[in-house]
């Protein structure tokens, strides 16, 4: 065969910048997550349930209230954070959208990334707007109320994003959501303590800035590591599906 | 320099090499721990302060020890299995784990006991118990990612990506932990070892926590013969080693 | 020795049943588990010998190829 | 119902865009295919065969990057494909068993989603490329009211509009009817003929004039090594 008889393909030129991949896929799931808004609610919900509990099966004294109510909402926040994270990937995996993200000629950690955030902006930022209602409906006082907002802001993300590597983990296995909890709370530990520590702080009349650095600096730590350990997971979970 | 770092990762030349050293690994781990623990419960001077219950430091301190530095040992392994993909790194830490996990629950278990003579409870949300507590949940994890994937290949990658999302936490959970306590509980009775700690003390512990080290390198060459005999089954060596019983 | 006699050994001034619980605890479960792994080692040459003898008795029949899909409705007798 | 194409390249290509080594998979402890060597011409069109589980989807997820138990080695354009991965991905389209659409999406915004972070094309492209596999009409309407059939269509609407020189498609056939196999057969036909690379499994007895064929067999004994 000579040179000229051989057949000739123009590659394909540069793909848009990782911004435009990034939006593309946050614009995709927010127009998901809209077309089925009661989903929205489920987390909650969920929330709101968890923490009607505690005055239900311990007690209703205000003093018990404004002690353990802090707690009480950032262990519920953290249970319905969760519970939606079963979902992250999973509706994208079986539809085989997830196969499609990952062959995107872009940086894999950058999308799960624009993911992680739509996730957030569904369901953590909408408990810490619900929350200074549930912090009055425990007699919380306006000042703990406000520092107790100001952790879930900043603590949710890094749920969301630690999150995100359990979910891509234990995607396509068996009784995944079970096994996801098992592998995350540990890992949770430490920004639960955080957060309701400074809001203790804060109570005992202590300066707070020092606390919010510190949980500041986890959620730089999870937006640094976290999309990459979940980009390497994913990896893993698809290769085996 | 890289020829040996592959024959290390050859399970065939690891199953040959280990079998000549387990003999040695539990022996040696036997008459050490044996020793520290004789010499630790009969012939060490009572604690003044918590009399003869401190006698549990000598199985205490080596658990706790092992339960940690395993953890450590099964990280740099798993990043051995991201990073070079060797099969025998991904075999140690499915093979430790459950053996990881042991440990850590005695530690947890001796140190819960101790606290009953000491602190006169069972249980006390000290910051060490703690941390050893949430260490066996990471542990618990990672035995349960591992048998929830049925490909061994993906099971093995998964779970270190796990162990090492781990291994970045243990710090800030033991932090965490230690200054929650000093939050909740400002002075309690720790369970430390005192800064001068008598020779006939120290030298029985040094002597069992060697001793568990040992014991825990025999096991971990047990286990991992276990595993390469039930991945290698094809292949001609291990045919070999079945039917003839050599390497 | 630091106790004047065996049964102060045993007692530990009253420490005895936390101490010799921690020990034997251990002990125990350090033994279940070498001989767990101990066996599970032997199980698995065990297996592997009983396949390789199987795949030897096999093979002396003579290697056919797997069967190709009928799709034949089976007859399922209706009493 | 019309194919159309419309091309738009970057740099001339006329060595293999592809090549496999010695590529072995093995799993769940049996051997899929081993020794495997190939290289992928451009302007040539492939079948991928062989029975049920003899790893033909294992195959193309592989040299798409999907899989990775494999051993052996795969090139692109003649360099490591391990050390080019973005440049390899955007020269590469692949269509799999789950045709990546979302149910809740219309056509339109499932198109645009999977063009995002590739080579974004205005709307109007999108909606002829839809037209153009049968979809007129039914642009705006959520993926979940279409058929099985029209919902792989709304996936096949990116080979009208795709640039990139190699084609990945496992099983496209599938749920499309008779007419639409035609069409789809003629437009992988002209995607060859433009000098495109096209790899394909497929049931269906898919023959035209110069495909290549590429036999996986029924699946490896166990290995003695």
């Amino acid at each position: 065969m000579n040179a000229e008889a051989r057949p000739v393909v123009r590659l394909a030129g540069n793909s848009v910048g990782a911004l435009a991949a990034m939006k593309g896929v946050f614009v995709r799931d927010m127009k998901v997550a809209f077309r089925q808004r009661q989903d929205l609610l489920n987390p909650l919900l969920f929330f709101v349930m968890v923490v009607t509990l505690f005055p239900l099966g311990v007690s209703p004294e205000v003093s018990f209230l404004r002690e353990a109510g802090a707690g009480i909402l950032w262990v519920a926040a953290l249970l319905s954070v969760l519970l939606s994270l079963d979902h992250l990937f999973r509706h994208d995996f079986d539809d085989g959208t997830l196969e499609q993200l990952v062959l995107q000629p872009q940086p894999l950690f950058l999308l799960i990334l624009a993911k992680t955030l739509v996730h957030w902006m569904l369901t953590g930022l909408p408990l810490v707007i619900l929350t200074p209602v549930l912090g009055v409906m425990m007699h919380l006082d306006g000042n703990s109320i406000g520092i107790l907002c100001l952790t879930l802001l900043i603590g949710t993300p890094v749920l969301s994003l630690i999150g995100a590597i359990g979910a891509a983990l234990t995607l396509g296995l068996r009784s995944a959501g079970v096994l996801l909890s098992l592998l995350i709370i540990p890992l949770y530990i430490p920004v639960l303590i955080f957060g309701t520590g400074t809001v203790a702080a804060a109570a005992e009349g202590a300066t707070v800035g020092a606390y919010l650095a510190l949980l500041g600096a986890f959620l730089v730590l999870a937006l640094t590591l976290a999309p990459f350990a979940a980009a390497a997971a994913l990896k893993i979970s698809l290769s085996n599906g | 320099m890289w020829q040996f770092f592959h024959k290390l990762g050859s399970p065939k030349w690891f199953f040959g090499i280990s079998t000549r050293f387990m003999p040695w690994l539990l022996a040696g781990g036997v008459i050490l721990l044996m020793a520290g623990v004789v010499w630790g419960l009969a012939f060490a001077p009572e604690d003044y302060l918590q009399g003869n219950s401190y006698r549990i430091i000598f199985i205490h301190v080596p658990t706790a020890f092992m339960a940690q530095s395993v953890y450590i040992m099964m990280a740099s392994a798993a990043l051995v299995t991201l990073v070079w993909r060797m099969k025998l790194a991904d075999v140690f830490v499915k093979a430790v784990a459950p053996v990881g996990l042991v440990l850590t629950f005695l530690a947890l278990f001796t140190g819960a006991v101790w606290g009953k003579p000491t602190w006169g409870t069972w249980w006390i949300w000290d910051a060490r118990l703690t941390s050893m507590l949430i260490l066996m949940f990471l542990y618990g994890g990672v035995i349960a990612l591992d048998r929830a994937i049925n490909d061994e290949k993906s099971a093995a990658r998964a779970v270190a990506v796990l162990v090492l999302v781990g291994v970045v936490n243990i710090p800030i959970i033991k932090y965490s932990v230690e200054w929650w306590n000093t939050l909740h509980q400002p002075a309690t009775f720790k369970l430390t070892e005192k800064p001068s700690m008598p020779a006939e003390m120290w030298v029985p512990l040094l002597l069992s926590v060697l001793g568990l080290y040992l014991i825990f390198g025999w096991l971990a060459c047990v286990r991992m013969q276990t595993e390469i005999l039930s991945r290698e089954q094809r292949t001609r060596w291990v045919r070999e080693f079945v039917m003839k019983g050599r390497v | 020795m630091a106790f004047d006699s065996f049964s102060a050994f045993i007692a530990m001034e009253g420490h005895g049943p936390y101490v010799w619980a921690c020990y034997a605890v251990f002990f125990v479960l350090m033994l279940l588990m070498m001989i767990g792994s101990v066996r599970s080692r032997k199980a698995i040459v065990e297996s592997c010998r009983r396949g390789y003898e199987f795949q030897a008795d096999k093979s002396k029949v003579a290697a056919s190829p797997p069967p190709s899909a009928s799709f034949a409705r089976v007859n399922v007798s209706q009493d | 119902m019309q194919f159309v194409h419309r091309p738009d390249f970057g740099a001339l290509m006329s060595e293999p865009l592809l090549q496999a080594v010695n590529l072995q998979c093995e799993r769940d402890k049996r051997i899929l295919f081993r020794e495997l060597s190939f290289s992928i011409l451009p302007g040539t069109l492939t079948r991928v065969e062989g029975p049920n589980g003899s790893g033909k989807t294992t195959l193309l997820r592989i040299l798409a990057g999907l899989n990775d138990a494999w051993t052996g080695e795969l090139k692109w354009c003649g360099a490591p494909l391990a050390s080019q991965r973005e440049a390899f991905l955007r020269n590469m389209l692949y269509l799999g068993h789950r045709p990546g659409i979302k149910p809740l999406l219309t056509p339109l915004e499932n198109l645009r989603a999977l063009m995002a972070g590739r080579n974004p094309l205005s709307d109007a492209a999108l909606r002829q490329a839809l037209q153009g596999t049968g979809l007129g009409g039914y642009e705006d309407v959520p993926c979940r009211n279409l058929s099985a059939g029209q919902q792989r269509r709304v996936a096949l609407a990116r080979l009208l509009v795709a640039d990139e020189p190699l084609w990945l498609l496992d099983e496209v056939f599938t749920a499309i009817d008779a007419e639409g196999v035609k069409a789809l057969e003629s437009l992988l036909q002209q995607r060859a003929d433009e000098g495109g690379a096209v790899l394909v499994t497929t049931h269906h007895d898919l023959t035209l004039p110069g495909m290549k064929r590429l036999t996986l067999g029924a699946g490896g004994l166990p290995d003695e090594r």
